[in-house]
């Protein structure tokens, strides 16, 4: 096995390319992958297209700062906190492309994805226009029972960036929390990352290997970076920061205010 | 004793799930979650209980903000996916969803997507999250917490969410006969829909709250029956469980 | 939670019908739900659907008692112990139904039906004489990349019997071995029975909640078989019992010899 | 050194392993099996093996029997469901599979499904477990512990796993230009497929092999090129790593 971890500026310069389809994990305020969020930042990559079912600050973060020219979702949000502002902005002046999906599509073409697939039938859809809209969800009529069912594409994400518990230097990786959508998009994307709080020694990856979620030959990088998912939470290790969320809240409502934040957060920390 | 609308609201939604049920909560769903605590402690010891956290039948001792938080694994039985409740879903066994929407119209239609046009939009709003996909085919409850004419309007611009459509039989007509809103629960009353036109119907309105303050905060004309009772208030023995587990009062705020 | 601790007797005879679609863990000689077997063919059950991968002594037994109409299968052997006799004479006498499928296309037939979608694209099977011969394998083009591949129909078993490590009274799994097709089983199935070599207390399974591979409410029925799946083997707890199975294949050799067997191991041992 | 069929075919199985590979190895195979843990040990540590017992990169003390056993299990890295191995395929990331056969053809066609008419058969095979969908679109080598004109025939009865099917383009005609069987190893022979006509073609005898001998047992006419080397013999190191690992000599069971 080749040993993977590396420096997460590293890891964003050689695997994240301009024009990439990039898969984030977590859900809404809960382990996202924020410090390589703020790389990606850093190293002003452009014209990604964001894939992730409900996002929040980590997706308006990168479409407030230029790198986005997509977006796949079911939601994005600040939940409490309000719309998400820099989604929402972008999204009103035409700045950014949405590929506006429901939780049942966008997970199932991650699924599909993971499973080789170029496309996947699910139920619903039917009567939304949502449907009417989407160019990645279309009408499917099931060739055996003659059910009425939609088609949806598989994204085939190019990256896919997780924020996870532990890992070994190879790229083993143990998901202790919530799974979401991270263990299908780790073996959905053709390149992937993996943030991880701990770096364990192989010898606990073979002591457990029911608990190995992601085996090495998904992922591509792993680097240590403890707290890596702040201001979301990370399960047992720490909840989120609803101070700075609520802050990222009030200052994006303007471009001015936006740029004040990543100013103190993401190009002060580095 | 003395109760907040959040309270009654929680109450009335835990009274949708029924013993035996299986219900999702969702993202950014703080009444779904405390309705679903509620039920599961109360009168349906033997639901079962998804959420965004991905756990089955969490019994936190203190309710997160962030619906998927991680103090909602405590006492869990197993992590399961949502694709993996969504496939339940699929297959007709998931009971109940509770959806929330920026605007929902006569027919309950929801719209979380767009203000405005679809592709030049005045406010772009954050989308439907699981509404697409589960309303095709899933019986859901709609909450709302603030009950006004902008949220309730005649004819939503945008269909997110699947309600009955344009009423009557239109689902049927679509092939989708299964499903469709249940009911709508807001900070002034229950109304469910007329099961011939499907058009939304008042059920009973809040103790406080008039038949007029309903039409008054409804943009379009909703079927007013000759009796309309007073909603039956939560217990003591529910309001105490509520506070209990929810000691920062995560039920207030989408009333903020 | 329902308390669904029975008995063996009681949950063939309550859950498996007559004409039931009934799709059996384990994989060759190890982990199959043995146990479960004899008792289907003591309780003389008729007209079974079997559905399964790689099988080999419990087909081939359920086969040869009479009990099985038609097979979905990939491979039925009895390995280096020769063709599966039953599954052979039967077959060749024209006295089961086949519905010949490969790996890939029986597993994502499950995996379907544990989706809830009535079929599932796969790749493969295009210029093989399975595909031209089977009725629940056709041709299909994405309609997205125009890409040929075939669509496999979801099998939706009715009963999936799987043997397990562990369970508590009302249902959770705990799987500690090779997964094989069991959880997408026992998430196909509408019925589900587990045979299991230990029951724990309920508070075990809230210990370790990531070890619980299948939760209660897809479980219908739990019993407890110790050496449930003898002579197949079940991961740390035994392997399987050369000797019998060896037994077993030359006996079955004739209908004769096969009821010598059935006369030994199943309808005196219960 | 003096060696078996079996270490020799072992031997050179594992050669068709590159450092780096993703191989899987499926049921009733235990010198694949071998073949794996040799080349994984040996000269290609960074390949990732795969196997019917579900594991990842298992490194056992001893071989199982069965191929699907648990002592397969041993020092294993992770549990991984034959299905998402099947998934990796898919998505094109298997390097090779190991593939038997109850009959060959000319064009690397297997059978394992019927002798005489499909509904009516003379004999019932087992089923080709794989192959009907890892042929469809993946480098195979196939092997063949008994060389001899029963298996090896002008045209199979019926092709459960697809070789070249009619040969030249046949495949690419059919969309399914990406793979096909790269090797036959016998106990007598290594053979591959000439690049134009896609008929097997002989590589390599086996020591004490001559080419007459392939040719008697072979019931197609095989392609004979002007030199036919003899097949280099397993490393004294190969050897032993075998005879340690097998010391209840699964390896020979096929030869039975």
């Amino acid at each position: 096995m080749e040993r993977k971890l590396t420096t997460l500026q590293e890891a964003i310069k050689n695997l994240v390319n301009d024009g990439d389809k990039l898969a984030l994990g977590g859900v809404g305020r809960n382990r996202c992958p924020m410090d390589a969020v703020r790389e990606i930042i850093r190293q002003g990559k452009k014209n990604l297209h964001l894939i992730g079912r409900e996002k929040g600050i980590d997706f308006d973060m990168l479409i407030g700062a230029g790198c986005v020219s997509k977006v796949s979702f079911a939601l994005v949000s600040l939940e409490e906190f309000g719309l998400a502002p820099n989604f929402r902005r972008f999204a009103q002046e035409g700045k950014i492309e949405l590929d506006e999906h429901a939780c049942g599509s966008i997970i199932n073409s991650i699924r599909a994805s993971a499973m080789g697939i170029p496309c996947i039938p699910v139920k619903g859809f039917i009567g939304s226009d949502v449907l009417r809209h989407s160019k990645t969800i279309k009408e499917f009529i099931c060739p055996f029972t003659g059910e009425k069912l939609v088609l949806v594409k598989a994204l085939n994400p190019d990256v896919a960036i997780i924020h996870a518990h532990k890992a070994d230097e190879y790229g083993n990786v143990q998901l202790l929390g919530s799974p979401w959508e991270d263990i299908y998009m780790a073996k959905a994307a053709k390149r992937v990352i993996v943030t991880v709080e701990e770096i364990i020694p192989h010898e606990e990856i073979k002591e457990n290997p029911h608990l190995t979620a992601i085996p090495y030959f998904y992922v591509s990088a792993v680097v240590h970076t403890p707290r890596g998912a702040y201001p979301t939470s990370c399960d047992s290790y720490y909840n989120y920061d609803d101070d700075n969320i609520k802050e990222y809240a009030q200052l994006a409502r303007t471009p001015e205010g936006f740029q004040e934040y990543l100013k103190k957060y993401v190009f002060q920390s580095c | 004793m003395e109760y907040k609308v959040s309270e009654l609201m929680i109450s009335l939604m835990a009274r949708e799930i029924k013993d035996g049920d299986k219900v999702l909560q969702g993202l950014y769903s703080p009444m779904p979650m405390l309705a679903c605590l509620l039920a599961k402690n109360f009168h349906a010891p033997n639901m079962t209980y998804f959420n965004t956290a991905d756990v089955v039948d969490p019994n936190p001792t203190e309710v997160p903000f962030s619906t998927a938080g991680p103090k909602l694994q405590e006492n869990c039985i197993a992590y399961l996916p949502l694709a993996e409740v969504f496939d339940l879903a699929q297959k007709g066994e998931l009971s109940l969803i509770f959806l929330g929407a920026a605007q929902v119209d006569m027919y309950g239609n929801t719209n979380l997507s767009v203000i405005g046009d679809y592709h030049n939009p005045k406010v772009r709003l954050p989308g439907g999250a699981a509404s697409a996909y589960l309303c095709g085919f899933m019986e859901t409850v709609i909450w709302i917490p603030k009950h006004n004419p902008k949220v309730f309007v005649e004819k939503v611009p945008f269909i997110t969410g699947q309600g009955y459509i344009n009423g009557w039989d239109t689902r049927e007509r679509l092939g989708i006969g299964r499903g469709g809103p249940r009911k709508v629960i807001t900070n002034l009353c229950v109304m469910d829909f007329e099961p011939k036109t499907k058009r939304m119907r008042l059920v009973s309105v809040h103790p406080g709250v008039t038949v007029e303050d309903v039409v008054n905060n409804t943009g379009f004309e909703l079927i007013i029956p000759e009796e309309v009772p007073t909603t039956a208030p939560p217990t003591p023995e529910e309001i105490e469980f509520i506070r209990n587990i929810d000691p920062n009062n995560v039920r207030e705020i989408e009333f903020k």
